[in-house]
Formats: C-alpha cells, structure tokens, sequence
C-alpha cells in the first residue's frame, strides 16, 4: 500500500487543498469588488421607479441582508458558507432572489452540458481527428488549404464569428432561428422537440465548434507532425502496414495523449467563449449566468457556480491522472 | 473522410434547419400574436411572479398584461389615467386622509370580483409586513385604513402628505393592489411564487420559457370585466409574448424576420432597422425617429460633499465648458432635445415650465468678479444642433418650431474662457501644458463613474463629457463600473453620469418626486447609502428648496395646480442657479415598431399613448392596435 | 544573424516576419498620428475609405487608420507583457520545479493547478471589475500575466524532468556546475523552442483574451486596442449597417497578428527543434 | 548461382541543404554484391561507413535526403527478377514483410508505445494476411512465437514492460512473422549485453534453420560475425573493402583494415596489448583522395594516395580491395 | 595497498510501476565493496543488475536506501558539497553523445572544469591543461576546438569525455559501460586508456561492463553482479580463469567468440527481469544449470572460496 501512502493520498490532499483554496478565492474576491448586492437592488427599485424613503431603506436592507445570508462578519460569512458547502445548499440567489441557486444550477446545467460539453467534445474530436488527418498528409494541398483556412477562422472573436453567422443563416438564408427557443413548460418531449433544440443549438455549437476545433486542430496537428517522425510509426511504415491503421493507431493514438490532459483542464476555461456565444444567440447557459452573477455581485450564484466548476474540474483533472496509465501505459509514478 | 458522411451531415443539417420553421409555440398563430422585446433582459426568476416581494423582471408583462394599478401615468398625454380606480384620489382638508372609490365590475382573472377588501388587505398586509419593499411609506403614514363599501376604501394617515396617492400610482412600478383571496392562504408573502399569476390586466399567463427568455401572455376571455377592455375596449392580439434578447444583433435580426413587432434598440440599431426593413417604423416616421417624450432627463452629477465640486463657480464653470453641439454629436448622434434644467423636454413640460421659464433664463446672470457678468443661456442652441446634424447628412426639418420640438429649447452657452474666468477667481490655475491645476496646484483629473452599458444613455453622457471636459485642459477617465450605483449611493464618486435629477411623475405639474430627495433632512454623508435616488446621491441641499418642498406637501396636486407649478418653477431656478448636477438632455428611446403584422402604433404624429412596450401603459395600446392579417 | 537567414528560407517564418514587422510598423506611426486617439470628431463621421482615410472614420469621427496604429500598439504591448510577465514566471516556475522536485515541486505545481482549476475566466472578471478604473494598458497585460503562466510552468517542468534523467545533467554536475548555471547552459537551449512557442501562443491567448474583457466592457473602453476596437465597432452595429471598414480593420489585423504568430511559432519551434538542430551541426 | 538479393553499383547519397549550401554526404558509394538463398550474410564496419544506408536501400526505403544517384537493386520474389526502387506504392507494400523484412537497430521505439503487442502483431498481419478472423491471426501470431521458443504471454504486455533483449527478441519475431525470404538485421545486437546478445543471435540462428530464410546482418562488432555469418563483407568508407567465407576472413584476413578489425578484439585469458586501427573513420563528406584508408593504414603505399582500389577477387569466394594485393 | 573507497552494505530499492501494477525491486542488494588505489576494479553483470545503480550511489548521484559508502575513511556525504566530492571522483558514461549535451560545445565542459575548479586562473593556462589531458587521450585540442558532439566519432568523444573527468586529477574515475556504445574497432583505444591511467598516473578505475573481454583484458579485480547481488568477487585472473558461480560460467560462456569455429551452440534459458528479482531464494536459480533443490527456497550467503568471494549453496558447503 505505498501507493496509497506515496502517490495517491498526497494526490487526494492537493485535490482537497485545490477545492478548498479555489472555493476561499471564489468566496472572497467578489466581496472585494465594492459592490452591495443589497444596495444593487435597492437601487433598482429606485431607477425603476418605485419610491422609497429612508426608512423603507434600512429596513429593506436589513431585511435583505438577513435573506442572503450577509449578515455578521466576513468569518461569520464565511463559516457558514463552508456550512452551507457541505450541505450542496448555496442559498438563495441574490440577484434571482428566492430563487435558489441549486434551482438555477439545474435549470441550467442541462443546457450547458446539453450544448457546451458536447460542442467542446465535439470541437475536440474533430479538431484532432481533422488535424490527424492533415498533420499525416501535411504535404497534400489539402491539408495545406484547410491549415491555411483554419490558421485564418481561428483568431476571429467568438462574438464576431457568432454574430456574422446570425446575419449568413439566420438573416441572408433564413435556414436557423436568431434566437428565442420558443419551447414553455407545456411541451412534450417528442421528435419535434428534438428536432427544434437542434435546431436553435446549431448555430451556436457551431460556432463553438468551429473555433473551438481550429484551436485543437492547429495543436494535433504539429503533434501529429512529430509523431509521424517517431520509430513505431516508420516502422510500421516499413512493415507495410496498412496507412488506415497507420493513422488511427500509431499516430493518432499517440498524439491524442497530451491533447486528452489539456481537454480536461481546458473545459474550465471555456466560459469565455461560451458567454460570447450565449450572448449572441440568447442562450440559456452557464456562461451568462456566471457572468451576470458576477457583474451584480451575486456571491451566492457566483459561489454555486464556481464550487460546481471547480469541483467538476479538479475531479476530472484527478479521474485522469489516476487514469492516466490505462491511456498510457509507459506512465511510472515515483 | 468519407464522402458517405459528408453527405450525411449535409443532409443532417438541412434537416435541422428544414423542420418546424415555426417560431411560436404549437397552437399560437402568429398573425394574432404580438411580440415585444424585454427592456431588462432575459428572466432571472422564470417561475415567479411575486411582484410584491421585490424585483421580478415586472416588464416580462407583470406590470403590463397582468396586472392593473389604482392609477397609471401617461407622460405622452401627460394624463393620469385611472385603472382600478374609478377617479383621482380625495384627499381631506389637511391631507390626513385619502379616500379610493373603486371601479366596479371589474374582476380577477380567476373570476373572483375585485373590492374594497383587496385594498385594505395590500394596505394592511404592507404596513405589518417589514419585509415587503412598499412597507416603508406604508409604515410611515398610514394609520388605519378602511373599507367603507366595497368600492370605497378610506386610508387615514399618521401626518399631513399630499401626494400619498403616488405610491400607489404606477410610471414602473409602484404599490399595486393584491388578490386578497390567493395572497390569504399564503404563509410567506415573499417567499411565495405567485405562480399561475391572478390580476385585473387584460392578460393571463399561458406559458413561459423555464431558462426565463419569454413569456406568453392569453387574452382573457373576459377582458371586457378589466378596466382596460371597460376603458379602451378589446386588446387586439389574442396573445402577446414578451421576450428577452441578449445581443442586440439577435433583437434587430428578429425584428427584421418579423418575428419581433415592439423593440427599444440603441440609436444605431435603430438605423439598422430602418434601413433594412420596408415595414418597420419608428416614433417619427423621419428623422430623428426617436422617442423624445420620455420624462427622464440625462445629464451629469456631482458629488456636492467632495472638492472641488462642492463649489457652485466649479460647476457653472464646468458646464460652460461643455460645446453642447458637440457633446449632442458624441453623445445621441444629435437626435436628442436637449434640456437647460432638470426636466425633460416632454411637451406637458414645455408648456407648463419651459416657457414661463424662458424670459427668466435669458436674463439669468452669472456673477465672474471683478464686476464682470456672463449671460449663459443660449436659445440658439438647437438651431446649431440642426446645422451640424444637417452636416452630417441628416434631412433635418427647417421649421424653426419643429427644430425646437426636436432639439429643445436652448441650452448653456458655449464659453470656455467665461468657465476659465470662474476658475481662476477660485484659485485654479493652468500649467505649462495647459492642463488645468487645483487651487492647491495638484492637476485636476476627473473620474466618472459610469453605466457599463456602451448603449445606454449614462455613458454616452459620461463618454460626451469626459471628451469635453478634456478638450478644456483636464485630465478625464471614464470607469464603467459594476459597482457604479453601490458607489453612487454611497457617495463614493465626484462625477458620475447618473440622471441629474429624478424623473417628475410625467403627469401633472407635480414635480415633488424631482425635489425631494434634496432636502436637507435627506441629506447623506459620504459612505452612507441614501435613500431616495438618485438625485439624492448628488449630496446637494437648500433651504430655499426645503421651503418649497414643505409647501408642497401641503399642496394638493390636483386642485391647487397653478401653486403647485409655481413651487415647481420657483425651484428650477434655485438648481439653475446652484447647478447641483447638469442636465443635458431628454431620455430618448429608439423604438421601432414592426407594422408586417399590426399596425396604428402610437407615433409621434398620434400620440395616443406612451410608445414603450415594457411600461405598464402598453395594456391601454393593445385595443388600438389593427390587425395586418397574413 | 545566420540563424535569422536561415529562418528566412521558410516561407512561414519570412511571412510571418514581414506580417510582424508591418504591424509593428504600423504601431510605431502612432507616434506621428495626426490625430488624439481619445478624441471624438476629429474627422467627418461613418466615412468609407478614400484616399483622405485609407481606412475611413467611424461613428466616433475617428479616422480609422490611424485609430488601428494605436490600437495595434496597445494591443501588442498588453500582450508582451503578459506574455513575456508569464513567461518569466512560468520559466522560473517550471524550472524551479522540475529541478529540484519534492516538496518545492508539489507546491508549485499544486498552486499551478489550483489556478488552472479554477474557472480562469470567472476570476479574470472578478478582477477586471475589481480593477475597473485601473484597467490600463499595462495593468491588463499583469492581469493576464498572472493567469497565463500556470499551463505552460507545467510544461516546461514536464520537459526539465526528462532532461534531468540525461546523462549531460550529470556530465555538467561533474563538470562543477552549479545548480543555476547547469539549468541555464545545459536546459535552457532545449527549453527555448518551448518557451518560445509558449510565448507566442501565451501572446495570442493575451490577444484574444484582451478582446474578450473590451467585448465585455471591463477594460478602459477610450484606450484604443484592438479588442475597444471591435467593442466599439459591435456596440455601434458597424456590421449591421454596412460600414465593414470599421469591424473589418481591428478583424482582420487580430488576424493577421495571430497568422504571423502561428507561423513564426511554427517555424522557430521547428528550427529550434533539439532533434533539427543536432541534424544540422551533425551535417557540417 | 541462386540469388536472393542483387546490388549492382550502388550508389546511394544523401544530398543536404546546410546554410544555402548544397551537400553531398556519400554514404554508398559503389557497392556490388549478390546475397544468396538461404545463408547469413554479414556487413561489418564502423559506425559511419554507410552500412546502415545500403541496407535501406536494399530494402528500398528511400526518403529524402537519401537518393539514388546510379545502380540497382534486385529482388527475386518467385524465381523473377524485380527492380526493388521501381516497385510502386502497393506492390512494394505487398512484398514488405512477406519476401522482404527489416529488423531495426534499436527495438526501443519500434513498437506502438500505448498499444499492447498483441496489437502491433495484429496489425502486421492484417495488413498482409487476407480473409481471416482476428482469433486466427492471433493463433498464428502466438504459434510464431512458440516456434521461435519465446512465451506467447508477452503479446499480452506492453512493449516498456520488456527488457532490452526480450523487446529484440520480439521484434526479431515480428520481422519473421510472415516468413520473409530476406531478413535485414541492423546491428540487432547492439546495446544489449552479452547475455541478451547470446540469446538475439540464438534466435537468428533459429530463425534461419526454421524458415530458410536468407539473413543479412549488419553489424560492427566481428564476435558477431565469426559467431552467426556464413559469408561477410567489410564496408569501409562507403565501400565494400574485402568480401569473403565468414571462416576465411577470420582465418585470413587480407585488407589492413579487416585485420585491425580482428586483432583488436579481446580475449578471456590473452592479457596482452591490443592495438585499435589508429585515428578515426573517415567524414562521409570529404572522403581523402585514393583508398579512403590510407590515413590510418599502416602500409599505405604513395599508389594507396592516388587511386582507389578495386575489388579484386583472390580466389573463388574471397574479394579484397587492397593495393597491397595486386598481384 | 590502500582502500580508497569502500561501500557497506549498500542497498538501493525502487518502486516502478503504476499503481495498477506496482512492486518494489531491490535494486542494488546490501553491496560491500573495496576499491583500491591505482587499480581497475570492474563491475560486471548484464543490464539489470544493478551495476549503474551502484555506480551512481559512489558518485553521489542517487542516495542508498540503506548502507554507507566511505571514501578514505570519510562517508561521503560529508563532503563540504558536492563539487568537492567530484574533484576527488570523476565519471565516463556509456554514450558519449549522451554524456555531452549535443546543443553544447564539447569544449565548453573542458573550460567549465577548469573555471569551476579553480584548476588555472586565465583561459591560456586553462588550455594549456585542457591540452594536456587531451594529449593524454590521443587528442589534442584542435580536434575539440568548436565542434559539437554531433561532428565526433563515437570513440573520439569517449576518449574527450574520458580527458574531462581526468581536468581534475580525480583519484577514482568511474567508467560506466565505457566502450558498448563505441565501435568494436575502437573500443580498445579506450580500455588501453584505463591501463594508462592507472600506471602512468595512480587513478582508480571502476569499470562497469558486461563484456568480460575486456573486463579480463583490464582490470584487476572484477565483482559480478546479478540481481543487485554481487554474486562473486575477486582478482580477475581467480574470477574469470577458474570461475565458480554459475553465472559467472554463463557470461564467460556468452562472450561472442571471435571465431567461427567456436560458435555457440548450446542453447540458454532466458527470464525477464522483474521475475528474476521478485524470485525468493537465489535469484538466479530460475536458470541455474546447477540448481538444487535449496536454491529456490533460500538465499545463499556470501563464502570466501580460495580468495574469492562467492555467493551461490554450492561452495557454501
């Protein structure tokens, strides 16, 4: 049992001690940030229109500090959101007040998952199978007039390239929505429903699978540049082993190894990208929701979310590493 | 790969995009739907409907298809018009008590009749109730209230307030009467949904989006028992569905597919619009095309506690620094009127306080020292506004009546060396760069706190500004900030591109909601939050305007009008005077309307009706609107 | 200056080369911009190209030209400093751990993970509007720099601890080197590729990343970059309403930098590459 | 004569671009020679002397920057002659494995590192077995390795989990797997140590008995050669110097060089000096005028300086290209 | 003759594997060893037993899991640091190209030696020296001057590698597996070399192979290891001329003759590596061809067997 003494208890304290100081980072800096997410709403009601007086004000205030759970000092917040943590119960969201956060993180997780892990999957298999494909043959035209292309499409901001397919399919051929899936809670789940999901999603999976899989495609394909060189493939080259099984076995399979550890620690980086999609196609998704918790100061939404992610992530980054030897058997932990 | 797959996936694609090319839900029939962007965006609380408890996204049709208030203002016709009520307000001889008659036969949408009953119940309920966001007012003056049939409800207040009634009086948003018989049963008024929804509106809910980016409203089959179908007859579209866009790009796309009739886009979206569309229109059906009848007005405010701001020369100086042509061009692309006070150039305005106003300002006299003067005011203002627009390519109007009508009355001159003047009689003073330097000799930079909005009003003025102020010689950044009405509230800012004033009611001559906020007993110090913005926030008071807003509480708005726009008068000219914040110009909204499926909008050339589809007021357009049935 | 004709007979390096110094090039005539790049109104407005602005003005009445120059020069210095910021953090980090290993290397690398871990972009815009009014040139490029450096320490580590098994590390310890100079003569030159690739696509990660926070509006929105550029372009509907100049110039500058970059990138790393370069001593 | 392999004058260079400048490195530079049914013909020669390079123009593996700059090299699959470089993509695949097959140098990195042997044994021979099940071929894969006396478990392992000399083995056992008539063995034995080395060549001798294959053994070390060769060459500088019966080179030899070869080697209970062939072997890019060995010979001849030696044949099966011996 | 480095006991374990598949080798086995002054101690034995482990424990690369290594009488890691230590020990690896980093100058390591030792003050006297050891070898500083590794033979470069270790004066070079990765026709260049070293110049040579050739042709005295057990160790004249444990008849026996008339006909038995150092008992009786029924079962005891150390039950009787 030295492998649980030397590798894998150690590997399960900086697990834990990665959640514990991400989720602190998570609960601290947007209390720095100046905004009150009380006063936020107060404000809201003022510019809106309603009219309050000073006492309404306080009372309102104490009122809501009270719900959110900011009462007492940044300890006393903190304690009791560890409390909370450990209960998967984030509290209400501030901003989408009552709503709780773990309603809003089910509302919404399908549709991230639904649309983001998959077009990230996607991206992430046509990227390197494309760029597998083109880093073998990088002596073709082809190869050379799709890198070439991709080269170009790749640096294009995920707002820009959304939108500019908005105006090529949704406006000058009007084949995909612009947004609005107009889908309520009557809907029965059917081929229709299927079928429109499908269709609202495809613009903004494309994009995501577009962009998203130029960037995996560039880096497959230097990998697979390299691996071609290697002696197992020139070998089995030599040995007339057939150029199909060649590809898919010898240098795919190879190159795909560190492109695997990235695609786990890139899902947590793939908000950015996300959000600009969202943004542009209207959809419901965790990018936005983050994104406007954070600008509102939503602690706890931002909380939820965060602790989700990092969870998610720092899991999978440890599923991999433990993992890791049945994907490459030369793997050795010292 | 494999050309098998390729084809597969073309053939894939089209299939996706092939089937249901219907937008609307199964069974909605487009041709009698009509769809309305969602100013504040996509639903944070899809399932509820709570309005009472708090913020709830009121403008996914809560507030205009669902629900209908004692009172509602309309700023396009500068009428109160009353809904759940049969009349205005009766107040007592010393406004210690306000009596409601209710409109009879109207019911909730679940079939129960409204009465006297539901208003005590809301009144009551808000005046126990420390929780809810109308408790306060509530609290604070009300001392009983009660039924004396069940259409009349008398309210008896703890001390003397004229304007009781405008709690109750909805602009966006105000205290509005719940079903007693739903609200009874619950245990938690705030934690309660209110999900299916009950009003007195002329719509129910029949379904919505859970991801919260619309909802579909149903005419109710007896909206002839609401007061709007009793007041303005049948609302034409069967069904309406308010929905929410988060990039401008997607709300203008849908509208040009028609799949979107009542949009607020920016300016430039606007021209969008209306360039690549046969069939959208805008208020004005020419140029500027803007809605410029909104009662807010757009300026900049100060941080009256903070140096050097704190000094009304300062202020006056800063404001004559500002090329109002130019500052018009930056900020609204000229399509704005713009304002000298702090008011909008709404019309029910112009008549009431700009025009009385007008020999006054012209003579208005700026003190520089040494015996100097300066006459700010410059009611040429807007006929350069013209020429500059008329530059730029715009077919701007020639009458001289219409130009004021589009670019306001006039405005503060232009005079950088009269601002120089007043600055240096403070002790400030330009460096060898010729940027400016404090009376202490530190340079002077300005920081504005501002909207993060790019689209919005606030900083396009703060944008306007900063570029003005730093064509004079300081030194300006702009900072967009989330945190913008924390710090504003709390006073931690110098300049900062909020309202310059609150709004007026938009009805009426009252203009008591634009005043107080800046008396002296409201006036908050620097870390604490104030209570009534935003003109609060500006940290400004007077004993003068104390005076005056004590007179008014104890002037009835209704009867005593012509006192009452005398206060109001009397008080503009004390903010003239002290310039607390710069007013600019008027809120405009670029709405455009799509008329592919109905038509008889409001435009500017009939007004019937405020334009705006997410103010309560879009209840009372619906029974104008025509069918275009395609 | 041998290494630098060489390079030049790939076509990648020399376009990617020209690509770059044209942009630099292009940054460099800022300094002689006839017009404040913060100012508004400085030329008629919504002009397309003509001869008096190559490139047209925009709504802002900016002449887009030379709007571009400043753009082009702030984007590149918020990206060399992230990237040569990250750079020298991620080096120091990387080779700190995977020479010395052990506990030194499971903190370092346990924090490098933590800041991976953590959804980057939700800490990049807490910070960004935590720094809002400070979000200058320069600070955005530490911004970025702070978070761009935990990815590639790790690689570099990676690579530190395969050389550490060779028998040069050994051959330099007898040879009496001290821990720093043997991490600096014998690692560093097959590190550089790695550094260097890293660099440059920790400078496109900068880019894109710069244009992500403008499109957000959470850097300083008058400082002209490329990413304000395409902000104010976006906000102001320049693609709907068809004036392509002033969408198209920051676009097709972003891609043409971020082309030159993968091309240098590619090709330096190939020349750099141990295994090429061992070919070509060995061919002498 | 029954030949298997044929080289006819083969000339065969790498061309570089160094700094703009065009280099030619001539790594074959005139070899004739003919490689028969059923023997083990040794190369031997330094590091360097281009034995590597002719081997993979033997087996037609010819990539840039090695080119062909003249002669030939034959193959006779079926009793017929074949033009091995002007074999096209396919054919030359279908002939690879089958009539002719390539034990690498070193079998560290010849196996798909991820993937289990049974795997890579597997590929090979789907890729030249035709119309049989995957059990089959594994049945086939393991009888192989029965037959050459390894265990059949190792396909189940990873190639890393192998030492040095087991990984040989196998690698020796997938290049006979379809019973190629012609082995190509590039210095199969070096890095190993004696025992291993001991056990590779066990192997080949096996190889050889039980398959009838022709092997030909590139290598520098001459224990290898007196231990497994039947015939042997000695390359020098590009160039086949001596050729001869394994037996009469030891027993004779007649080059300086083949002799240095020799002599240099160290025996168990023979303490005394031995002597290495002075200096270093030649720079394949600028070979010295003449015979390239006389920098280093110690009976060059001022005729040694001038011209290059041909191969010239002493008795019936010994060739040597020696001034020293004409006549 | 004095002992000039001594190990007891010395013992090395490693874990390998992942952790789906992980045991522990003992791969160095409580080795105790001398080495004398001014004689070449050889270490023989085929991969895998542990040789390179050892050599790296006297070097100070790798620290014992166990045991204590003594050089002149002072353990050596209470050498001030590790350059004073290397100044007394120097090392030649197998692979030349290895040994020097081939983006490096080969002689950048020569000046760096002298620099970094304080050997010469300034870089002419520093030259002067890096020629004369260079000479020792039959090199000269022409031949290194400005090239790369890549531009050597492989025998050229062991021999530079062989002059740097020597900048020092060390009084032990340890030479693991010098000559398999040079040339056969070079390699006794480079024995002759150790010969050289230890007469003309008094430095001690531990000669790590698995050649006993050369192991026979050079050294004094020769430890055979197997399994990280040294398995019989003496004078290489008692050693190799009359050898007593089987293994050490194997290698003998495994030696490529050079003569086609003496070709190994007998056929061995072969077993992996990680089995043979899990096996109990003695590790090589998996193909001992002298195996009792002991051997399996427990590990025999080193015996000194007419001047020779001997581990195997046969002699131990």
């Amino acid at each position: 049992m030295r492998f649980v003494r030397d590798y894998l208890i150690p590997r399960l304290v900086q697990y834990v001690l990665v959640i514990f100081f991400g989720i602190t980072a998570v609960f601290l800096i947007p209390r720095f940030t100046g905004q009150d997410p009380v006063l936020e709403i107060i404000a809201q009601i003022q510019t809106q229109g309603g009219s309050l007086d000073p006492i309404a004000v306080r009372k309102l205030t104490e009122t809501l500090q009270e719900l959110y759970g900011l009462r007492g000092t940044l300890w006393e917040q903190y304690v009791n959101m560890w409390r909370r943590v450990f209960h998967l119960d984030f509290g209400p969201s501030l901003f989408q007040f009552p709503t709780p956060v773990s309603e809003l993180l089910r509302i919404y997780l399908p549709w991230t998952i639904g649309l983001f892990a998959t077009s990230t999957l996607l991206a992430w298999l046509l990227g390197n199978v494309l760029g597998g494909i083109a880093g073998y043959f990088s002596s073709q035209s082809w190869s050379k007039i799709l890198d070439a292309v991709i080269m170009v499409i790749r640096p294009v901001p995920h707002y820009i390239f959304g939108v500019l397919l908005l105006i090529l399919f949704a406006y000058v051929w009007a084949l995909f929505p612009a947004g609005g899936l107009m889908l309520g809670r009557r809907t029965v789940v059917d081929l229709r429903f299927v079928m429109i999901i499908l269709r609202y999603s495809f613009l903004p999976a494309l994009t995501l699978v577009v962009l998203g899989g130029a960037g995996w495609f560039q880096q497959m394909k230097l990998l697979v540049q390299n691996v071609r060189r290697e002696d197992f493939v020139q070998y089995a080259q030599a040995g007339g082993v057939k150029e199909r099984v060649i590809i898919s076995r010898y240098v795919m399979r190879n190159a795909m190894l560190p492109q695997i550890t990235q695609l786990a620690l890139v899902l947590g980086q793939v908000f950015s990208g996300v959000l600009m999609v969202e943004m542009v196609f209207s959809y419901p998704g965790m990018g936005l929701l983050l994104y406007r918790a954070v600008t509102r100061g939503d602690y706890n939404l931002v909380m939820g979310i965060a602790i989700l992610s990092i969870f998610t992530i720092t899991t999978a980054v440890l599923l991999l590493d433990l993992l890791y030897p049945l994907l490459d058997p030369r793997i050795r932990h010292r | 790969m494999n050309m098998k797959w390729f084809w597969a996936i073309v053939i894939g694609c089209l299939f996706i995009s092939g089937v249901a090319f219907a937008q609307l839900p199964a069974g909605i029939p487009r041709e009698e739907t009509l769809i309305a962007d969602q100013l504040s965006g996509r639903v944070g609380t899809p399932g509820n409907f709570n309005l009472w408890a708090g913020w709830r996204w009121q403008d996914r049709g809560i507030q205009q298809l669902l629900l209908e208030p004692l009172w509602t203002v309309d700023y396009a016709t500068g009428e109160i018009i009353p809904g759940l009520a049969s009349g205005m307000p009766e107040y007592n001889e010393d406004f210690t008590q306000m009596t409601i008659r209710l409109r009879q036969g109207v019911y909730w949408s679940d079939g129960v009749p409204l009465t006297a009953d539901d208003v005590v119940y809301t009144i009551d309920l808000h005046v126990r109730n420390a929780e809810l966001p109308y408790h306060g007012p509530m609290a604070e003056f009300v001392e009983k209230v009660e039924k004396i049939d069940d259409y009349t409800v008398s309210v008896h207040l703890k001390r003397a307030n004229s304007r009781f009634h405008s709690h109750f009086l909805d602009r966006w948003g105000c205290l509005r009467i719940m079903p007693k018989h739903v609200f009874e049963k619950v245990d938690n008024p705030i934690t309660y949904e209110f999900n299916p929804p009950v009003g007195c509106g002329p719509y129910v809910l029949y379904d919505y989006d859970p991801a919260g980016f619309w909802t579909l409203w149903e005419r109710r089959e007896d909206w002839d028992r609401t007061p709007t179908g009793m007041l303005y007859g049948k609302p034409q579209p069967k069904y309406v569905i308010i929905q929410g866009f988060e990039s401008e790009e997607a709300r203008i796309l849908a509208q040009l597919r028609h799949e979107l009739d009542m949009a607020q886009h920016t300016p430039e979206g606007l021209k969008v619009v209306l360039e690549k569309s046969d069939t959208v229109r805008a208020w004005r059906r020419e140029w500027p095309w803007v809605v410029n009848i909104d009662p807010c007005i757009t300026g900049i405010m100060f941080n009256n506690l903070v140096e050097p701001y704190n000094n009304r020369e300062v202020r006056w100086a800063l404001t004559l620094a500002i090329d109002i042509v130019e500052y018009m061009a930056i900020a609204f692309d000229s399509m704005a009127p713009v304002s000298p006070i702090h008011l909008p150039p709404v019309p029910a305005y112009k008549e009431a306080f700009f025009t009385p106003l007008e020999e006054w300002l012209k003579g208005f006299t700026l003190d520089l020292g040494n015996g100097e003067t300066f006459q700010p005011y410059d009611p040429e203002v807007p006929f350069k506004i013209a020429e500059s627009a008329k530059k730029r390519g715009y077919p701007v109007p020639e009458d001289p009546a219409m130009i004021r009508d589009l670019f306001g009355m006039g405005w503060w001159k232009y005079a950088p060396e009269v601002a120089e003047k007043l600055l240096k009689k403070n002790g400030f003073s330009r460096g060898e760069d010729g940027k400016w330097r404090l009376p202490d000799g530190s340079p002077w930079k300005i920081d504005i706190v501002a909207d993060v909005n790019v689209a919005s009003h606030p900083l396009r003025n703060a944008t306007a500004a900063a570029e003005q102020w730093r064509k004079f010689g300081i030194e300006v950044t702009v900072s967009p900030t989330e945190a913008r009405e924390t710090m504003i509230l709390k006073g931690e800012f110098a300049v900062c591109d909020q309202w310059p004033a609150a709004e007026p009611w938009g009805a009426g001559v009252d203009l008591s909601r634009t005043f107080d906020p800046w008396h002296s007993r409201l006036l908050t110090p620097i870390g604490k939050s104030v209570a009534l913005g935003p003109g609060g926030a500006a940290r400004w008071c007077d004993p003068r305007l104390d005076q005056i807003i004590g007179e008014m509480e104890v002037t009835d708005p209704f009867t005593a009008v012509e006192r009452t726009k005398q206060l109001g008068i009397e008080a503009l000219k004390i903010l003239i005077q002290e310039m607390p914040t710069i007013p600019t110009y008027g809120y405009c909204g670029a709405v455009a309307w799509d008329e592919y499926y109905w038509t008889n909008w409001p435009g500017a050339e009939n007004p019937y009706t405020q334009p705006y589809q997410h103010w309560p007021n879009l209840k009372y357009m619906l029974p104008f609107l025509k069918s275009q049935k395609k | 200056m041998e290494a630098l004709r060489e390079l030049f007979r790939d076509y990648r390096f020399a376009v990617g080369f020209v690509f770059l110094v044209l942009l630099a090039a292009l940054a460099f005539l800022s300094f002689f911009s006839p017009y404040d790049p913060v100012r508004w109104l400085q030329v008629p407005r919504d002009e397309p190209p003509s001869w008096k602005h190559i490139l047209g003005t925009n709504a802002k009445g900016q002449d887009v030209f030379w709007e571009a120059t400043f753009a082009i020069r702030n984007s590149l210095v918020v990206a060399l400093i992230a990237g040569l910021v990250s750079r020298v953090v991620a080096v120091l980090v990387g080779f700190l751990a995977g020479y010395k290993g052990g506990v030194v290397d499971r903190v370092l690398m346990g924090v490098a993970d933590g800041l991976l871990v953590i959804p980057l972009f939700l800490i990049l815009v807490l910070v960004a509007m935590l720094l809002r009014e400070a979000m200058t040139i320069v600070n955005t490029g530490l911004l970025l720099a702070f978070f761009g450096w935990a990815w590639d320490a790790r690689t570099i580590r990676a690579q530190i601890l395969s050389l550490r098994e060779r028998e040069f590390t050994q051959t330099s310890l007898l040879s009496g080197n001290s821990t720093l100079s043997l991490v600096s003569k014998e690692y560093v030159p097959f590190t550089i590729p790695l550094i260097f690739s890293t660099l440059i696509s920790n400078i496109a990660w900068a880019i894109g990343m710069e244009i992500v926070l403008a499109i957000l509006g959470l850097v300083r929105l008058e400082i002209p970059t490329l990413g304000t550029m395409l902000q104010w372009a976006i906000t102001r509907q320049a693609m709907l309403l068809g004036h392509w100049w002033w969408i198209a110039t920051p676009l097709a500058l972003t891609v043409i930098l971020l082309v030159a970059l993968y091309w240098l990138s590619v090709s330096v790393s190939e020349y750099l590459d141990p295994r090429m370069r061992i070919q070509r001593i060995g061919a002498r | 004569m029954d030949a298997i392999i044929t080289v006819e004058n083969l000339q065969a260079f790498y061309v570089l671009e160094v700094m703009g400048e065009r280099k030619v490195i001539k790594a074959v530079n005139g070899v004739d020679f003919a490689v028969l049914r059923d023997e083990v013909y040794g190369i031997a020669g330094e590091s360097g002397c281009g034995k590597t390079t002719l081997l993979k123009a033997i087996f037609a593996a010819l990539e840039p920057p090695l080119r062909i700059f003249e002669g030939k090299v034959y193959y006779y699959p079926n009793g017929e002659r074949v033009d091995a470089f002007s074999l096209a993509g396919e054919a030359r695949r279908k002939l690879r494995w089958t009539y002719i097959s390539y034990i690498p140098q070193g079998s560290m990195s010849v196996f798909n590192p991820v993937k289990r042997l049974r795997i890579t044994f597997l590929d090979f021979l789907k890729s030249h077995v035709g119309g049989k099940r995957e059990e089959e071929l594994l049945t086939l894969a393991r009888e192989h390795l029965v037959r050459l006396g390894l265990t059949p478990q190792v396909l189940n392992g990873y190639p890393h989990q192998l030492s040095g000399g087991m990984r040989q083995r196998v690698a020796i056992a997938l290049a006979t797997l379809l019973k190629p008539r012609v082995i190509l063995a590039d210095e199969p034995t070096t890095a190993l140590d004696v025992v291993a080395q001991r056990a590779v060549l066990q192997l080949l001798r096996d190889v050889q008995k039980e398959f009838r294959s022709t092997i030909i053994v590139v290598t520098h070390d001459m224990g290898i050669h007196a231990q497994i060769t039947d015939r042997m060459a000695i390359m020098y500088a590009g160039r086949i110097v001596e050729e001869g019966l394994t037996k009469d080179i030891f027993a004779r030899p007649l080059h300086p060089y083949t002799r240095y070869l020799i002599q240099s080697l160290p025996k168990v209970g023979d303490k005394n000096t031995k002597e290495s062939a002075p200096g270093s072997p030649p720079s394949l890019l600028y070979l010295p005028p003449g015979c390239s060995f006389h920098p280093r010979c110690s009976e060059v001849m001022e005729h040694c300086v001038q011209e290059i030696p041909p191969l010239k044949k002493i008795n019936e099966s010994h060739w040597v290209a020696c001034w020293m011996r004409e006549g | 003759m004095t002992v000039i480095l001594e190990t007891k006991g010395v013992s090395k374990v490693f874990s390998l594997g992942s952790w789906l598949s992980r045991v522990h080798l003992v791969a160095v086995d409580r080795v105790s060893l001398q080495i004398r002054q001014a004689e070449i101690f050889t270490l023989a034995g085929e991969s895998g037993c542990g040789k390179t482990t050892t050599a790296r424990m006297i070097l100070g690369f790798e620290l014992p899991t166990t045991g204590e290594i003594f050089y002149r009488g002072k353990r050596i890691d209470e050498f001030r640091d590790r350059k004073a230590w290397f100044q007394e020990v120097q090392a030649v690896f197998q692979n030349p190209f290895e040994t020097f980093n081939p983006l490096r100058k080969v002689e950048s390591y020569f000046f760096e030696t002298v620099f970094n030792y304080h050997l010469r003050k300034d870089v002419k006297a520093a030259q002067a020296l890096i020629e004369e050891k260079l000479q020792a070898v039959g090199l000269s500083f022409q031949d290194v001057a400005g090239k790369y590794p890549a531009e050597f033979s492989g025998g050229q470069l062991q021999r530079a590698s062989i002059a740097r270790a020597l900048l020092t004066n060390p009084s032990l070079l340890v030479a693991d597996e010098p000559v398999s990765m040079v040339d056969a026709s070079l390699r006794m260049s480079i024995v002759n070399l150790f010969r050289t070293l230890r007469d003309s110049f008094g430095v001690s040579v531990v000669y790590i192979t698995h050649d006993l050739a050369t192991a026979y042709y050079v050294s004094d005295r020769i430890a055979i290891m197997f399994r990280g057990n040294i398995v019989e160790m003496g004078g290489v004249e008692e050693v190799l001329g009359a050898p007593k444990h089987p293994y050490t008849k194997l290698l003998l026996e495994s030696i490529p003759e050079p003569d086609p008339e003496r070709r190994q006909e007998k056929a061995m038995v072969f077993l992996e590596e990680r089995e043979e150092y899990l096996r109990r008992g003695c590790k090589f009786a998996g193909r001992c061809p002298e195996k009792e029924e002991i051997c399996s079962r427990e590990a025999p005891q080193e015996v000194m067997v007419g001047g020779v150390f001997v581990r195997c039950h046969k002699h131990a009787r």
